[in-house]
């Protein structure tokens, strides 16, 4: 079980304090306004990276619970409970800017008719689900298996529901990211991607420290148990 | 059959304690134990219904709970609850368990062997306890196991089906291997078999 | 492999059917759920092509989770699912026997409800049948398919009934997405597109993304 | 008797709602319900207060017999209706017991499930809340009433009466009718009638009737 | 408790047979007979809980079925199942009794007497086979019942367990009414109790 390595969690945080500061400062000193949606297009920075790094994260739980059903070693378990944990940390993000966003840029905070922004909700609910899943059963072999089972069933859903949604008809919500590249300044694109950066290493971060944190709780429960004479 | 230091946790409880028995092929071993000891558990356990919490449950030198079909094939498992549906006739369950073994369904021989001549076509909600007991031996036997694995196998039948349930056991010594929980202090001398007593999860 | 599946599939479907009430009850749901949905909506003036739709799909995602509630009950209550976990087949053929049971329970209802559904939204002029039995079945399969995987995941919760709904609808919306979009196409109305799939065909890719899915992780679902 | 009523649904809503998360996965249940059902009806033209209206109360009723299906489900488990029965009360408290767990269940639901579809529907202006409460509130009384009894004339049922549980689902019905009316007045919309007795008045109506025909048959409801 | 040539039919099955069985107040009967022999049925006819297909199952002379609140107060009937909600702890369950008879709780004079001192803030749906029979007897004479039927209470208890039975049966007789299924035919001897013997339905 402690042959998978300790995630580092100085690097990740030397990054987010580098990356994070940089993008505001890049995203309100370095880039104009645009010409659409003037100051309220600033929250992009913050919006897309965050939007994106809650998907790099559930991608993350779901890998990790795939090796975790081949490998059988609680430890993945753990990572992917920590990826699935820190996706719907960013997931509540997205669904807190993107309404500040919505308001200043469509009038309402939520907009029933765009597909795009429900079935990010409806994903986002999914992932809910997986904490009531793994709190209702008792800790132990089946609690992983089916936590895993669940998680990599959202590998399935993403790219389904996406594709049902992209392909079905055109959104109010924008796709800049075309199969013809990123529509948009090239200054907007770099600190995007500082952005995008600074949220990947500020979740790496979140993971890391989760999941130092769970392995102490369970070092704590097995040497609770070993002091009152029990083994297992 | 064999426990390897196994033990059982269901949240802060600890069934069974660093259990360690061997079951020679072919050998019969009774399981005593006073109420909540860790019988069934153990039992579980063998059969592969639970994941040990620590330790090893192997049958043939296999994990248990990862027994290939060719393993389970020859095993049979009887618990406190019937393991039947309630909603199928006394026929209908026997078949699916043929049908699951791939065997042709020996009707005959299975409801002689339990006394439930008349009561093939009937469903089983309105049996009496006896009988789903005595039904619920005939499923378990019916596929000729190698492996037995009982729980307190003469709950609620009477003194013609415990006759019945020793000489099934009887027959079965040394024919097949057989581990039966029981409260019945006397069950290891009339089956001539080894006593192994439980204490809240420790054998002792 | 399959013959056992099967078996399973055959008992639990005769367990549900032999039991009427519970079809009638499934039946008279969707009949309710229609009528109600037709009267929440006030959708007398008229309402077109687009609320039959949704009602039709909407009691369908409906039903398919009522019944997945009871997918696992039979095998609870006298502990059946041992002698299954226990019987020489792959956990593989369990969960696919249920997932059949599943599928013939929904078409069992629809076969009945959709004929409903016709007769009370479409006097004059309804959809082309053909694609909407069609996509009918196909989500059938996804519903079933996904629907009793996470009915045995959520076997041994505590809060099995409150959680499973939960778990199954998230998983639905694409289902619903296609089924409607087919439903429009059916009525000659712009379904919407789905590119170059069309809906029926995202709908068979749905079905075959989860078959593999569930056929991979179904060793894990059952049993401790 | 109120006390033994009291205390039965006492212990049934425990049962359901020991346990925190019930709570949590009610809500996650009703967002996504509310989110199939507008997807599901393409509900994207700014539906309006109809669909809103027809949404909530489309929910009410599926969760309601999503409830109903375990009115008695704990009791058939390992035989604890013989205990109630056998205990000294009467049978109409056992029935009350249970439709007042029923009712406060439903409550529970909506007290999560009213809020969050306010936030969805209306950001800016929506329907004048008391009305719409009183008229969850009185719907609540009616479907739990007739519903536990449904559930109770299912319990023992084999073959003889399946049909009469059956018959009683549709007697939910005119609850939702006179609920959405009641919903369409908190928007200042017409609600379309319901004659002098206005929609809350026919709930009252339909409460007092049922009330009075449960507790007079309540005696034969249950055991054989 | 008297039952006048009571039968009961289950479809087409007669499960008693113009049964006529009279217990006076303060006698102990065991009712033996084989599996199916209708034991079970008879049981819950006296209590109230079947209505009879022909005859009358009366207690005090007033119809089992009908029995007013006063009586019900003063019976107990403990079945194949436990009539226990196990989603509910130990103390729940028997707190619930006790609110339902309008009795204030007494959870040590009851887990003391069935030997679950210290599980009673558990679900009982970790309990073991015999710590559910130890409840449901722990329930079942909670409220002092005069009146108490009993289907097989040793089943799943362990000698420990069965000694404590003896001992309530034994406590009980003279000061109550029981009437007692049971496989175990030393069980009238030890008790100095009445034998009736049940087969397929008949009082023999
Ligand atoms: C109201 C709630 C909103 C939610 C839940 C939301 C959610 C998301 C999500 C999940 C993504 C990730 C990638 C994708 O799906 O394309 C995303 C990307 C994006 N969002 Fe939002 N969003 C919301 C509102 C808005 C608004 C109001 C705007 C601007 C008018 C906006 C602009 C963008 C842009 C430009 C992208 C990148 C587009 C791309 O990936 O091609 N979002 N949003
Ligand atoms: N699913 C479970 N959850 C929690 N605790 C459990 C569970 N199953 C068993 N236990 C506990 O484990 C212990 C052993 O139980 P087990 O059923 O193995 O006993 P047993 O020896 O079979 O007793 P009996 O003779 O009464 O059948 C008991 O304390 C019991 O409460
Ligand atoms: N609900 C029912 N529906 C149909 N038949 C029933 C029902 N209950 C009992 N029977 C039948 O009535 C007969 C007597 O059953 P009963 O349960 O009273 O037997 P018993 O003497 O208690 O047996 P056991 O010792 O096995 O508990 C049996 O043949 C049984 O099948
Ligand atoms: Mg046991
Ligand atoms: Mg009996």
């Amino acid at each position: 079980m402690r042959a998978l390595g300790r995630p580092s969690t100085t690097v990740p945080l030397i990054l987010s304090l580098i990356l994070v500061p940089l993008t505001v400062v890049l995203a309100f000193v370095w880039t104009g306004e645009d010409v659409d949606q003037g100051f309220s297009q600033k929250i992009f920075y913050l919006h897309v990276p965050v939007a994106l790094t809650s998907y790099a994260a559930f991608g993350y739980g779901a890998f990790c619970a795939a090796m975790y059903l081949w490998r059988r070693d609680p430890e993945w378990d753990l990572r992917s409970y920590v990826g699935v944990h820190s996706g719907t940390i960013f997931g509540t993000l997205v669904l807190l800017t993107g309404p500040i966003w919505a308001k200043a840029s469509w009038g309402v905070w939520w907009n029933w008719g765009d597909r795009q922004i429900n079935v990010f909700l409806i994903l986002f609910l999914y992932y809910c689900a997986y904490f009531m899943l793994r709190f209702s059963l008792d800790e132990g072999e089946r609690r992983r298996s089916a936590s895993a089972v669940y998680a990599l069933l959202g590998v399935g859903l993403i790219p389904l529901s996406f594709l049902a949604v992209r392909i079905a008809e055109t959104l109010i919500h924008p796709t800049v990211f075309t199969s013809s590249g990123a529509a948009m300044p090239s200054s907007f694109f770099l600190t995007f991607l500082v952005g995008l950066a600074g949220m990947l290493s500020l979740m790496a971060l979140l993971m890391a420290v989760e999941l130092r944190g769970k392995r102490t709780a369970m070092r704590v429960l097995e040497l609770q148990r070993a002091a009152r004479g029990e083994d297992a | 059959m064999t426990l390897e230091e196994c033990s059982k946790r269901f949240g802060e409880r600890l069934a069974l304690r660093k259990a360690t028995l061997a079951v020679e092929p072919g050998e019969t071993v009774v399981l005593l134990g006073p109420n909540g000891a860790g019988k069934s558990t153990l039992l579980r356990l063998a059969a592969g219904l639970l994941r040990p919490t620590a330790g090893h449950a192997r049958i043939d030198g296999i994990d248990a709970v990862d027994a290939p079909r060719a393993l389970r094939a020859g095993m049979a498992y009887a618990g406190h609850r019937s393991q039947l549906y309630r909603g199928l006739t006394a026929r209908e369950n026997l078949a699916l368990h043929a049908r699951l073994h791939g065997r042709a369904l020996d009707l005959d021989g299975s409801r002689a062997a339990v006394g439930l001549a008349d009561r093939a076509d009937e469903r089983i909600d309105g049996f009496s306890r006896g009988m789903l007991q005595r039904l619920a031996l005939a499923r378990a036997t019916a596929h000729e196991p190698v492996l037995l694995l009982l729980d307190e196998p003469a709950s609620g039948l009477d003194a013609d089906g415990r006759t019945l349930l020793d000489h099934v056991l009887l027959e079965g010594r040394g024919r097949r291997t057989q581990l039966v929980a029981s409260h019945d202090q006397d069950l290891p001398a009339r089956l001539g078999a080894r006593a192994v007593r439980l204490d809240t999860g420790r054998i002792a | 492999m399959i013959g056992a599946a099967l078996a399973i599939a055959r008992v639990k479907l005769v367990l549900e059917l032999r039991r009427r009430e519970v079809v009638f009850a499934m039946l008279l749901f969707v009949a309710a759920t229609i009528v109600i949905v037709h009267f929440a909506l006030r959708a007398d003036d008229g309402a077109g092509p687009r609320a039959a739709a949704g009602m039709l799909w909407a009691a369908v995602v409906f039903t398919a989770v009522l019944g997945l509630l009871r997918a696992f009950a039979a095998e609870a209550e006298e502990g059946a699912l041992d002698a299954l976990l226990l019987a020489p087949v792959d956990r593989a053929a369990i969960w696919l026997g249920s997932a059949l049971a599943q599928f013939g329970f929904l078409v069992v209802v629809e076969v009945v409800a959709v004929p409903l559904w016709w007769l009370l939204f479409f006097q004059e002029e309804g959809p082309a049948p053909l694609p909407v039995i069609a996509a009918l079945l196909l989500a059938n399969v996804g519903i079933a398919l996904v629907g009793t995987l996470a009915a045995g995941l959520a076997l041994g919760a505590r809060t099995r009934d409150v959680l499973l709904p939960v778990l199954v609808l998230p998983l639905a919306i694409p289902l619903v997405l296609a089924g409607v979009t087919a439903t429009y196409g059916a009525f000659g109305e712009e379904g919407g597109g789905f590119g170059p799939l069309g809906p029926l065909g995202f709908l068979a890719l749905y079905d075959l993304i989860f078959l593999a899915l569930a056929w991979g992780t179904s060793e894990h679902l059952l049993g401790d």
